[in-house]
């Protein structure tokens, strides 16, 4: 069981902030994967991966993460802080 | 070296006071806010900023760490307020003080660098007109590969 | 745009929220304060600032104008001190407001260079065991180059 | 006439912050060498030209500047403010 989190327009287009998802996935790749077969929103979420960005455990990462271990995967647009 | 990231209002003058409070061999401090401007356009009604709790914390203190193990600090500070803001309120705040104003000045920038880059907020402009995520810049990312 | 040479102390705080309160357009705001710091081998007693009346102000208001020139800004200030200041007293403080953060920086950085090799100020170290002009660094001269 | 003013350590050396001078010399470095002529003081504190800096009607300057029409000349050592 992972925690995965939406931010920003991801979450808007998600439609929540937060799910727990039951997964063998073995990366982050994998996960989003399963994710975009799942429903169209996620189609929509996830149809440009160069236009987001991924925390795993909430540390900046890659799409080529692996998830053993992992208790948190969050998925964002590119950051705008400051 | 401190982190605080809250929804309040905070008090520019105040925090600059208190943060250049006495402290033995501080020969410069710099301090950078930032505050909600209108778009060309105008109209803003608001700006709303969301933030990834837990992860942005870690990620402040971490961009602080590194910079005080790049520049001869003796203190620094990061306010950043998420939530609801209006135009002209302050968003965020960076305060550094070191012996000499170079490493003052440095560091702040490369602060400010990275939480534009790499702390996890969000900006969206709210307007009578409709809302709209703010798009992250080029020019932000390429400010990073300077250091 | 102002300059303010005074024997005075004054509030950081106090002047970065004067300088900040609700100015149209403002994104980004930078303050550098310098402060009087002890001598690394300790004792000292105080800083003796003398000034050059007229040609001070004058030199000021020439840096602001070519600040004010190479960058977008909204506004500027200037506050230098002179006389007898103690160990952690603000000598100085420079203040920038733009719309963005790169030339609230860099116009910052270019006031305090010029301020710190252009504009006539000399400062004398006095302790117990004796006093001393401040010599120029070949740093500083060299900071003004990169403008 | 021209008023003469000396800072910092060039003040120190003279004695004093400020004096009237009758001259006819046609370039500040042609008014160092009479100041430098009258006494010993004014040889101490232009011993090094090169240490110091000059100010012409209140804007920096050369010691090759003209004299004609000049109100103010100032004579220091390089600036430390900031």
């Amino acid at each position: 069981m992972i925690d995965v989190l939406y931010f920003a327009w991801v979450r808007e287009r998600i439609g929540f902030p937060k799910e727990r998802v039951e997964t063998t996935a073995a990366t982050v790749a994998d996960l989003v994967a399963e994710l975009k077969a799942r429903e169209p929103r996620y189609e929509a979420a996830f149809a440009d991966l160069t236009a987001l960005r991924v925390a795993v455990d909430q540390t900046l990462s890659t799409f080529d993460a692996p998830l053993a271990g992992v208790r948190e995967v969050a998925f964002f647009p590119p950051m705008t802080g400051g | 070296m401190s982190v605080r990231v809250q929804s309040a209002l905070f008090d520019i003058g105040a925090e600059t006071a208190a943060f250049a409070k006495g402290r033995a061999g501080v020969g410069a401090i710099v301090t950078f806010t930032g505050i909600v401007r209108d778009r060309a356009s105008g109209g803003l009604s608001r700006m709303e900023i969301e933030h990834y709790p837990g992860m942005t914390e870690r990620a402040i203190a971490g961009i602080e760490t590194e910079a005080i193990a790049r520049w001869h600090l003796i203190d620094s500070l990061v306010i950043h307020r998420y939530g609801a803001l209006g135009v002209g309120d302050p968003i965020m705040m960076v305060a550094t003080a070191a012996p000499h104003r170079g490493d003052a000045f440095a560091a702040a920038e490369f602060l400010m660098d990275y939480l534009k880059s790499r702390a996890p907020f969000w900006k969206k402009e709210v307007a009578a007109d409709g809302a709209e995520w703010v798009a992250a810049k080029d020019a932000d990312e390429d400010a990073l590969r300077r250091w």
